[in-house]
């Protein structure tokens, strides 16, 4: 009990600022992968029954590696910079080094070290989230649905 | 009037710090709202003195655990004005109640059959009638609202058809705050031979009914959201309707005979309540009934609309803000929900919890509704007879942080349009 | 081993004097147990500090009980050592859990199919399948009992054929105490392919469970019979089962997206739990599930079989009392039922209650049990890990009281008799 | 709350001998009604669900009046004693005013006041089970019984 007392009533006030990098906003005013893609290899359409956020995913494929990406749907700005973040990101990577980078972003956001050394570029913006735990599946979401596209809807062709 | 000052008192949470040093300020009561040291001090006192597991005992802890339990129905009945305490069935919400009738109801529908529901339903009112679609080949149709967030009444009325045997509608609507003219729909439903449902969630705690008065023939709320413990609903119905349905769930209380060939059902209400019923909780809600009836339901709605036109005025100030649902404070007491294209609600949510204002933002259980407003998720304030106006100043205060955040208003390109910013 | 007047200082209610001046002698815990001072501060603290309505909220309040709340989850995975937290289901006690079983799993039920229960089911464990039985076409079957009160195992063999789809046992019987073997049943179970579910309500309190080792697909229990609040249960299922399974209650919660057409499912466990759950009770029931683990189920075990040992030898110099249950303590921990041809029951309960000690008197629940006992009423002590040696004795001399009453010892034509007085 | 605390903690002990008057012994030790009937006019079968109490009654007419009871079941002292009184009192009497002796037990029970003036006999040793709550319900089985055969089951031949 007294635990949770302690718990509850002394967690210091984490600043907003940390939340809200300047790269985010700037991500979420200006995001990447808007532009439709000719081709679909994978797809995934993912949401967070909690709130309603919504996140359509595309990628297309070239010479295995991700050549585009396309993210739309609703959402906060967390997790419309986080879709931004990856759309930018994956591009050029093989399917392999995507998923270290998703990985990469789950350990970081559940406090795990994650040993892997790689270019983890504006993802580091999205740290200051986990202080936000009701918003950590908010910087999740586009990263899961990617996941969800790779093992669910291999191979997708949408016209 | 009533004493706010006095009655802030009751609710020690409102005096919890957040963040270490800011006061709450406590705006998601149409979610859930707090309790006073009574109905608190009813748990304690019950599981101290008398707690027993109920009717089937002859102890004294049992009778008077038994006793306490029952006068609890006796207790709606006066809350609800209805004809009988045994009209009363306690379920664990209002999604509980509304399943249980789409159930015991259901059984009775025919392939063919309508359930006629609205576009303002919470999903608690629209899920359990999919579920049954599930079961028997019925159609759901739902009455549409106009552009000043009412029902549109003269579609309702094509709406009623023949097939049309259960009507269930939403009393409040808790995100337009839209209160629906019950009595005129009950006496369409009548005319048509349709069972009319109500859901009370967000009217009981806020204004007084009659149940007889309104006609319906089932009506439903929650402890939770008028200062009971949470795990408490109600189920009202007119007795001869309770009296004739299959029951629900099966176990101890709702039978009278048990043999390895079959069994008899006990009566009404007990028929419904199966195995050990959150009896510390029951007697708990009963004792916040007396408390809102102290402070008077014409005093709670009165408090709740100066409160929301006071918000009102204040946010009006915020030209770039959308405000869902009437200008009129009084036909939306309690509930103000809003959006705003350049800062999603969430991040309202966020920054104003960042000095100890809690809102709700999201889509309130409330998706198609959502859809027909344009909009993914909203943000919604919503008040309770123990807010005050300086609450509501903080609120703005905060709000106008959030949109400097944001730079909301320097993106005057926005302005006023309702898209949300990154949907398709 | 542990300080059994230190335990009973933490239960405020077992100081309360009955009649004015009567200690209470609470024996009636196989109905519902007592509270310790943690889980009832539990309560405290929730309502006045965070509680908010979860999963929705994005302020502080939603988030400390959203925590609060999931976390306990994974309290119970550790109590029952089931694979993971999100096996965890809430309902509102044993009798909901398996009705929700009954209505989703019976969903998949063909005509002619068989569902397995025992002679020693509780009502809770009987009427769901009869209610199933009223939507399908299924044969419901009872596995005997022996005259040594316990299951029949080489008529189950036989009773388990190609049709038994569904089997549903209780771990303890709460008229006999006796503990069914669940491991031997779960490997029969799988060989028939048959899905196994344990109604753990008077096990889960009183032993270690541990769902993985035992080997059935679902296990029940209620939070009041284990030092948690009313309004609490506890469904555990195997997860790739839950997974295939139809959703039970619709509403908040349970649903992933809802438009005007159709919905989407949320992910297990949530989509078996729709509407504002029952969170303060929640959260206290995690904190009884803390208290009873530091007791240590073990201890709880050992103490009630030396009570139960204690008691029957005192109660074997009543020879015209007759004792339902093995005669070795060990296999009927923790419960006496007992009834005598001249002395009515319900007239022992309200003459023992006198002197303020608490038992039941009825059918407790389990009227075909009664049946195939030959009575139609029995009186039932049932102990729980804050009993104590000295109750017992104030217990047993207060029966004698009662039997002076009714001069019983002195009626020798009846000694011994067990069928009803009255009855025909 | 202060009011429950009262209302639960300073109950007076009432009396067993209040409960257990001689005359409900006696009637519980050698019941009356207990011999079958030729002809069954009037029949019911009332149980509570909540004790598992059962009550089978029947009654035989003549000349409008009720001429024999018969009554068996399983119960406790306090229903059993009572179902005797009743096949003792309702020997003899019409319909209506079988029934006022059955409102007047209820009234009793229920410590409402009943000005009619009646013969009751033995009733009035029920008087003490009022301060027993949960025995009321005991106490009334029989007589309910006897008021759902005469609404329920009118002239129900049983062979
Ligand atoms: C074996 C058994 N099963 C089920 C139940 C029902 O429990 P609840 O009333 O909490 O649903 C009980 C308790 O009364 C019981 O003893
Ligand atoms: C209009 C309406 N109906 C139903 C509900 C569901 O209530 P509960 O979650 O208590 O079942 C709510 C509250 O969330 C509501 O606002």
């Amino acid at each position: 009990m007294i635990q949770m007392k302690e718990k509850t009533q002394s967690q210091a006030l984490p600043h907003l600022d940390e939340l809200y990098k300047e790269i985010i906003l700037e991500h979420y005013r200006k995001p990447c992968g808007r532009e439709p893609l000719d081709k679909v290899d994978y797809h995934a359409e993912g949401m967070n029954p909690l709130c309603g956020d919504e996140v359509r995913l595309s990628l297309c494929m070239k010479d295995k590696k991700i050549d585009k990406v396309h993210i739309e749907g609703h959402g906060c700005s967390i997790s419309v910079a986080s879709g931004s973040i990856l759309a930018d990101m994956l591009r050029g990577k093989t399917i392999d080094e995507a998923k270290r980078v998703s990985r990469y972003l789950k350990d970081l956001m559940h406090d795990k070290s994650n040993k892997e050394k790689i270019d983890i570029g504006d993802l580091e913006a999205l740290e200051g989230v986990k202080k936000f735990p009701v918003r950590i599946k908010c910087a999740l979401l586009p990263w899961t649905t990617f996941e969800e596209a790779l093992v669910g809807h291999e191979h997708v062709e949408i016209s | 009037m009533f004493d706010i000052e006095k009655i802030r008192k009751d609710f020690s949470i409102l005096e919890r710090k957040i963040w270490d040093d800011k006061l709450l300020v406590y705006l998601d009561n149409a979610a859930t709202t707090q309790k006073p040291k009574v109905v608190i001090n009813a748990l304690v006192e019950y599981y101290e003195n008398y707690n027993a597991n109920i009717h089937r005992g002859v102890h004294k802890l049992a009778e008077e655990a038994t006793s306490a339990y029952e006068n609890v129905r006796a207790k709606v009945k006066s809350f609800l004005s209805c004809d009988e305490a045994s009209e009363v069935i306690f379920t664990r919400n209002t999604t509980e109640s509304i399943n249980l009738l789409a159930y015991s109801l259901g059984e009775s529908l025919n392939d063919g059959d309508e359930v006629l529901l609205t576009e303002m339903e919470h999903h608690s009112n629209i899920i359990p009638w999919y579920l049954l679609r599930g079961r028997k080949k019925i159609n759901i149709k739902f009455i549409p609202i106009t552009d000043q967030y009412e029902l549109d009444y003269e579609k309702l009325e094509k709406l009623i058809v023949k097939g049309t045997k259960i009507i269930s509608i939403t009393h409040k609507s808790n995100v337009l705050g839209t209160v629906n003219d019950i009595k005129k729909i009950a006496k369409l439903a009548k005319d048509n031979g349709s069972i009319l449902i109500v859901d009370a969630a967000q009217s009981a705690p806020h204004m007084k009914i009659n149940f007889t008065d309104l006609g319906c023939d089932f009506l439903s709320f929650s402890s939770h959201k008028m200062c009971g413990p949470t795990g408490v609903g109600v189920l009202v119905g007119k007795k001869e309707l309770l009296e004739k349905m299959p029951p629900f769930l099966g176990g101890g209380e709702m039978i009278r005979k048990v043999t390895f060939e079959d069994f008899t059902l006990n009566d009404v209400p007990w028929k419904f309540e199966a195995g050990t019923p959150n009896i510390a909780d029951v007697i708990a809600f009963g004792v916040a009934i007396e408390y809102i009836q102290k402070i008077g339901l014409e005093n709670i709605h009165k408090h709740e609309i100066e409160l929301t036109k006071y918000a009102l005025d204040k946010l009006s100030k915020f030209t770039f803000l959308k405000i869902y649902g009437s200008s009129d404070a009084s036909k939306r007491a309690g509930i103000i929900t809003f959006s705003n294209p350049v800062v999603h609600p969430h991040d309202i949510a966020t920054i104003i919890d960042q000095d100890g204002v809690a809102i709700r933002a999201g889509h309130h259980c409330a998706q198609p509704l959502m859809k027909r407003l344009g909009v993914s998720a909203t943000a919604r304030a919503s008040f309770y007879f123990y807010n005050t106006e300086e609450e509501i100043d903080i609120f703005v205060s905060v709000l106008q942080k959030a949109f400097d955040y944001f730079e909301v208003g320097a993106c005057k390109e926005l302005k006023g349009e309702s898209k949300e910013r990154v949907s398709k």
